[in-house]
């Protein structure tokens, strides 16, 4: 058994009352509630505030590019599909930098799990705008306040039918662990946004607003149902709805790959016999 | 029987010209003749001009030959595109319908001769008639192309097969272009170089390969995929090659021997990638097959233009290794190598080929699957030292490197500066540490380069200096000037980078004249050579029109360079 | 008056100091001192271990020093971070609370002076208390920084100030680092490198900028957008640095002067885009702030270590100029020029900096800003030949540039090779042309390249060679020497493509030693310099931990090297 | 008056019945429509054998790097906006390669056209798959068929709220011809998905294929009804709606800019004065 105290504590780099110290602490008790040991688990991410998260628990770590998280996220787990994979990065990196890896990600649904830190904002270089900054969000680099509009990366999951979509709240740990929890557990790609308040730089979206504007998904909410589904995705703004969002089974992406079946790629040897045949093609 | 016959099939894209290409070529080498099958093709899926060059006889051959002995034209305007090239006793084989009227002339009625779909085979039996095969050859290789998948066609293609050669005996005028009966090798293998690249990754133990289509690379792709189930590979098509190269590090890092194959366009993509890999220590191998830039360039032509920036793509300092095979054996040797330095290195490491090599198929003596040694990714785990340290110090920079996943170990990788464990550090001397472990393994680099290969004796009166795809054509520069009495020498390089001066620089300074022989307009590797040795090389023989080289070229340039006579 | 006061705030990210830092560095310029500002801090929002450093006195200074004469600690990390540094006669400032217990601590009792958020002016008065200064131009300073947004704030931060006078008027004991009195000196600005970047990219016409943030060149754009609307200047944060990149081509093709500002790490993306910028002929700023590499590295520390990868990026051939300066004074001037030869040549032009310059403040005598020359996109659509044809051939390579939509002109650029009128073209015999078209151009780079500076005699015994930022640290050391009696001089380059050896080759060998100071392991630029003309230089000092050159490091370095005496 | 002959005949190097032939005429019908002289227009593409469209009409050309039109053509737009720009590309350029740059730009809302030649395939690079394959779509890439969910483009522009939104079909190019006078009218970003049969590659969805699957919205179809936009915008398969989707006014982007109201940069002077003050503020 796993307990909590495995995943060890670190100092961290972040400012005190982040609300990544509620992500942090919500991943480490999923991964307790999930069963999994430390070095099952990889843990895969780009660069920004949320991105440094895998320095501060116990686990296999590859901190990449700025961006770059899902991509080597994807490599790693078509090399080991036994790996427990999470990418975790905060949204300029997910759905900024790397907008273009987030979209194909859903669209091939591998057995792995994305977090994204959402505090709407790049609060690592300093506070500029990112893609789920609310419009009108003022910066130095948006002095009149970001003009594009704000990036719903659940409705735009949702509708691309990616097979679960949740949105979690930094300010509600338990109820994240088990968001995350869910997540690690569905047989899919499983993306779960997660609101979270910034002290330094997002003076807007605060807990308290988040407080105000952030509600509970019904218990009896069906995930299943992709229309309502999409109108809850694309509730954001007054009020703000928490939980799974959506939710069905796919084929799984590593399943078109029989070698897979074997396990890890690094312990499969290379065929002799069959290379012959390949060559013989040639003759 | 002629020594050295350049056939050319032209036409538009879409007209079939490869299929009687492939047929013809696979017939002659199963028949024990040489062949060196050359491709040239437009950015473009219908019309345009494309050619496919088989020169064929005694051989070995390297490079393809500009004049033309026989000329298969598909079209008019084939005729008028080549028609300069043609040899005094050339044969031209056109449909009637455009007969062209020049000398040498088979104006073959086609469409007397069966239905539109089948003209392909009929040209390709005229040609086998022409030189001398006898139809079962023929025969067999189109079965095998039509076989499984069309097997209600191979009556009429019989048929017409057939018909043709009988059209031929009584058409076909004297010519001198019979081979003489070949002795049939058992098992040679016709590759281009995409196909040994290709091989020689599945042989080096390739696991996991992530592409972005790209000419001239994506054919070593194709080549991986349809072998991918046999050989137990995963791959993917990226959304982008930044996916693709990180996708690739990702999957090196849980223990897959990977690579990418694109072209410049595409690395230039990939550079930060390249950063990655290097800071994060992971094998990955990168192949780049290049073509004529900048930008979108000419997609389906030749160059080597990229090395420059191959060997400096990437921020920061880090080693890193670059091959540049010269031939279809060292397309399939240096790519397994490659595999093998990378995980060696813990490093990027480069191949660099090009549309010429790509497109450039021979018959090749068998490789032995049995002989070879697969890439094994990652230390074992009980060799390791607790607490297990990613990046830990060493003497020569490499530090045990485990599989996340595969022992309760933790291996945490980071593309900031990091400490021992892998963990973000801001330390000064941790900083210092890393730079020169990273640093420290371009000694291990170095040790494995493989010299540059001299043909001909050090000390010559002329040395032409190459790399890369140059050898083939620069070999047969080198054989005329023999020929001629000359004393010549070639130093081919198909390993870049590193370059170690002990290996080859008493070669240069031993010879008379020097001239640098690359697919390129500012002489980039000339310069390298100068950077590193000090060596200056101010003759070079440059090429950049998109075309590959060939001895005529080399020689023509020569001539001007240093009034050499003969000519091929 | 002391010559040379180092003085030294350093504390947690999120404690203020570098508001302290700019307060009164902008109060001693006002007063007609001379300051260098250098800063150091980690790649965090709170917390860790940051720096701003005032070397103030007479100078003027070009460099920071390494020991500190005043150190502000807010905290106790600071003490134990900075002791070795202090000199004998050094103050060091401390709160009360974890008083120190090193000679020299002045322990002050913040809390009794006023609350904490007041703590840093309390702080700046005390400085200006040691340092003799009125407290006028500090209150003043303060009323600059709150007046428009916090004025209810200006009446407790002057009582805090005033009371802080008082305290240290009784317990600041006796040193001598009291300035004489300064002669304010009219109109000076305090700028630091990216500051300097910014306006001269004002001054020379930028009317676009497309970024993503990155360390340290953001401070860039922040500069640019501050004054966007003042200026006229569009700009937009992009998605990725790829498309900040196309978005500026997009915009200089159509008109704007334009620039991008990235680090190593986003312009490794733009790499693809540099060569597009090539093919199309479009001229495009792009500003390189290093940082150490590979990968991320170190985000907020400085480096020269990306000079080869920017000479190199983007695939296939095509000729650049890139600028590295050393001082304020040539951020503003060399990005004026490179925003003309961009213009003029057609082509990408770059800017080197590092994060040391970018970071690095100093007055600079005004600017005037009515002698400036900005660019003027593109000819008069008058003087265009019809058929207007974008790539027409020139004997400079030099084809008119017209702007698509300001006349019935059509204006076609193609990333493919392309004919004159920039249609996709894949003959052979256009694409030499064009090739030899675009490197034509090289020529008008090579005249108008910046010759090195050379500051000293040429055939000194000791020559130190350096680039871009290098040139503060090493004038010092060299001036350092030569009080020693040592014959040296500096050669500083802050052009470092296309080198033109007839500039300085003469120089380098009439020199008896030559050692080239560069912030990189491996050498670049004494590698540049050999390929280019064989000229060797073995003897180097590098530094690549993350912090920048002083004097004290090259001359201990040096001495190593040569076995120098004197010292800082 | 511009006329049809304004916009020149150039010969193609695409196949004979390719789809690309119907696109390049309705697009000359629909400058003509929107009474655009060549000089007040710019094409702007990336690679692939759509990207070489804007080669065969007279207008003002940019064709960069694949993947990046919309950037070019933002950058474009933003330096001279009295341009009529127009990103024209495939679905491996648009969505692939570019896929970042299209969400970007979606929310950005310039006065800019994209039209997507969507011939479901990667043509020019001989026929892999791309975002908006079928399921299955077999090539020589994808010997198993293309796993990945198809790309809906027309859904996510529609969830995300951008301005116009409509889908074409290059076997019917007087509608189709509309379509785009709609979209270049339109002030805001305009996206026209254009179903493209590729007779070489492209085997499963061809002219027979539209035919039988298409319809045309009716004409009372209220496309400022974003939730019924949604629900037509997913409806992708047996049937497949041609017409605008979704149409909205929003604010331009290039209306933050006020120097933008003075016309092309290209003309506009430094400001001496501007500078002094600027430089003063450092003093
Ligand atoms: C290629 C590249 N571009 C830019 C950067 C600079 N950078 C570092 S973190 C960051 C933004 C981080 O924002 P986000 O992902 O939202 O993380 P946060 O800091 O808000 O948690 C940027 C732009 C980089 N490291 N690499
Ligand atoms: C960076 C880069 N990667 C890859 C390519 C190769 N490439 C050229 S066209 C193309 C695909 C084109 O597909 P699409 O945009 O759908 O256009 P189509 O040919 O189908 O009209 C690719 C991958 C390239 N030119 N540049
Ligand atoms: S800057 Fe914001 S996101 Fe980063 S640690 Fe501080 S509060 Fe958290
Ligand atoms: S390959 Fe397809 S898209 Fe390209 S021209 Fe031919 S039919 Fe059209
Ligand atoms: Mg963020
Ligand atoms: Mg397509």
């Amino acid at each position: 058994m796993t307990s909590i105290e495995d995943y060890g504590k670190y100092e961290t780099a972040w400012c005190p009352g982040c609300g990544n110290f509620g992500i942090l602490n919500a991943l480490k008790h999923a991964l307790v509630a999930c069963e999994l040991a430390p070095h099952q688990v990889l843990l895969v991410s780009g660069i920004g505030q949320a991105a440094k998260a895998p320095h501060y628990l116990k686990a296999n770590v590859f901190n990449g590019l700025h961006g770059r998280s899902l991509p080597v996220a994807i490599g790693a787990k078509l090399a080991n599909p036994e790996l427990t994979v999470i990418a975790e990065s905060g949204d300029g990196c997910m759905y900024g930098e790397g907008g273009n890896h987030f979209l194909a990600a859903l669209r091939r649904n591998l057995n792995l799990t994305i977090l994204a830190h959402d505090n709407r904002v790049y609060a690592l270089t300093k506070g500029q705008a990112s893609p789920t900054s609310e419009q009108g969000f003022v910066t130095k680099t948006q002095p009149h306040g970001a003009f594009a509009a704000s990036f719903n990366p659940v409705a735009v999951a949702v509708t691309m039918g990616a097979s679960f979509v949740a949105r979690g709240y930094a300010g509600m740990p338990e109820h994240l662990a088990g968001l995350i929890a869910q997540a690690i557990k569905h047989r899919g790609t499983a993306l779960v946004d997660i609101l979270q308040p910034c002290v330094s730089f997002n003076k807007v979206n605060t807990f308290q607003w988040y407080k105000e504007h952030c509600y509970e998904l019904a218990d009896d909410y069906d995930p299943t149902d992709h229309a309502q589904a999409l109108g809850t995705a694309l509730e954001f703004g007054e009020r703000i709805p928490l939980g799974v969002i959506y939710a069905m089974e796919k084929p799984l992406f590593e399943e078109q790959f029989a070698v897979l079946k074997n396990g890890p790629l690094a312990r499969q040897e290379v065929s002799r016999e069959g290379l012959r045949q390949v060559m013989q093609g040639y003759v | 029987m002629p020594r050295d016959i350049q056939l050319l099939i032209g036409g538009e894209a879409g007209q079939g010209l490869v299929t009687i290409g492939q047929l013809l070529s696979k017939a002659l080498v199963r028949a024990g003749y040489e062949v060196f099958v050359s491709q040239s093709y437009h950015s473009r899926i219908r019309g345009g001009h494309n050619t496919y060059a088989i020169r064929l006889g005694e051989g070995p051959f390297f490079a393809p030959r500009e004049s033309i002995d026989i000329l298969v034209a598909l079209n008019a305007e084939t005729v008028e595109l080549h028609r300069e090239q043609l040899t005094g006793w050339a044969l031209l084989i056109a449909d009637s319908a455009f007969d062209p009227d020049l000398p040498g002339t088979i104006s073959v009625p086609f469409a007397e001769l069966g239905p539109e779909p089948l003209w392909n085979t009929a040209a390709l039996a005229l040609l086998g008639n022409i030189l001398g095969l006898s139809l079962e050859p023929l025969y067999q290789a189109v079965e095998a192309m039509l076989g499984k998948k069309h097997p209600e066609a191979l009556a009429e293609n019989r048929e017409i097969m057939e018909k043709s050669r009988v059209w031929a005996e009584a058409h076909v005028p004297e010519h001198d272009f019979a081979l003489a009966g070949g002795s049939p090798v058992a098992d040679r293998l016709l590759l281009n170089g995409n196909e040994a690249i290709a091989l020689g990754a599945l042989a080096g133990g390739l696991k996991f390969c992530a592409f972005y289509p790209m000419t001239p690379a994506t054919s070593i792709v194709l080549e991986l995929i349809a072998h991918a189930e046999t050989m137990g590979c995963v791959f993917e098509q990226a959304e982008d090659e930044i996916a693709a190269v990180n996708m690739a590090i990702g999957a090196a890092f849980a223990g897959a021997p990977s690579m990418v194959a694109t072209s410049g366009g595409g690395f230039a993509l990939m550079a930060e990638g390249v950063s990655l890999a290097a800071m994060t220590e992971t094998p990955v191998l990168i192949v780049v097959a290049q073509r004529p830039g900048p930008a979108t360039g000419m997609p389906t032509r030749t160059e080597q233009a990229d090395l420059e920036f191959v060997l400096h793509a990437g921020h920061g300092e880090f080693p890193r290794a670059i091959f540049a095979p010269g031939s279809i054996e060292a397309c399939y040797q240096l790519t397994q190598k490659a595999l093998a330095l990378a995980e060696l290195s813990q490093s990027p490491v480069f191949l660099l080929t090009d549309q010429f090599l790509a497109d450039s198929a021979r018959p090749v003596a068998p490789f032995d699957p049995t002989a070879i040694v697969p890439v094994r990714a990652g230390a074992e785990p009980d060799t390791a030292v607790t607490p297990y340290q990613r990046y830990r110090f060493t003497d020569d920079g490499l530090s045990p490197r485990l599989l996340p996943g595969l022992s309760t170990h933790l291996v945490v990788a980071d593309s900031d500066e990091h400490d021992e464990e892998g963990h973000i550090s801001e330390d000064h001397g941790v900083r210092i540490g890393m730079v020169e472990k990273r640093l420290r393994k371009f000694a291990l680099l170095q040790q494995e380069a493989i010299a540059p290969e001299l043909n001909g004796e050090k000390g010559a009166d002329l040395l032409l200096v190459c790399w890369g795809s140059g050898q083939g054509p620069v070999q047969e520069a080198v054989a005329v000037l023999r020929d001629a009495g000359r004393s010549v020498a070639m130093l081919h390089f198909s390993q870049v980078w590193p370059l170690v001066p002990a290996q080859f620089l008493d070669i240069l300074q031993a010879s008379g004249k020097v001239v640098c022989v690359e697919g390129n307009a500012t002489g980039q590797f000339a310069r390298l050579i100068q950077r590193e040795t000090c060596f200056a090389m101010p003759s070079r023989i440059a090429r950049y029109d998109g075309l590959p080289f060939t001895a005529r070229y080399i020689l023509a340039r020569l001539e001007k360079l240093i009034a050499v006579e003969a000519r091929p």
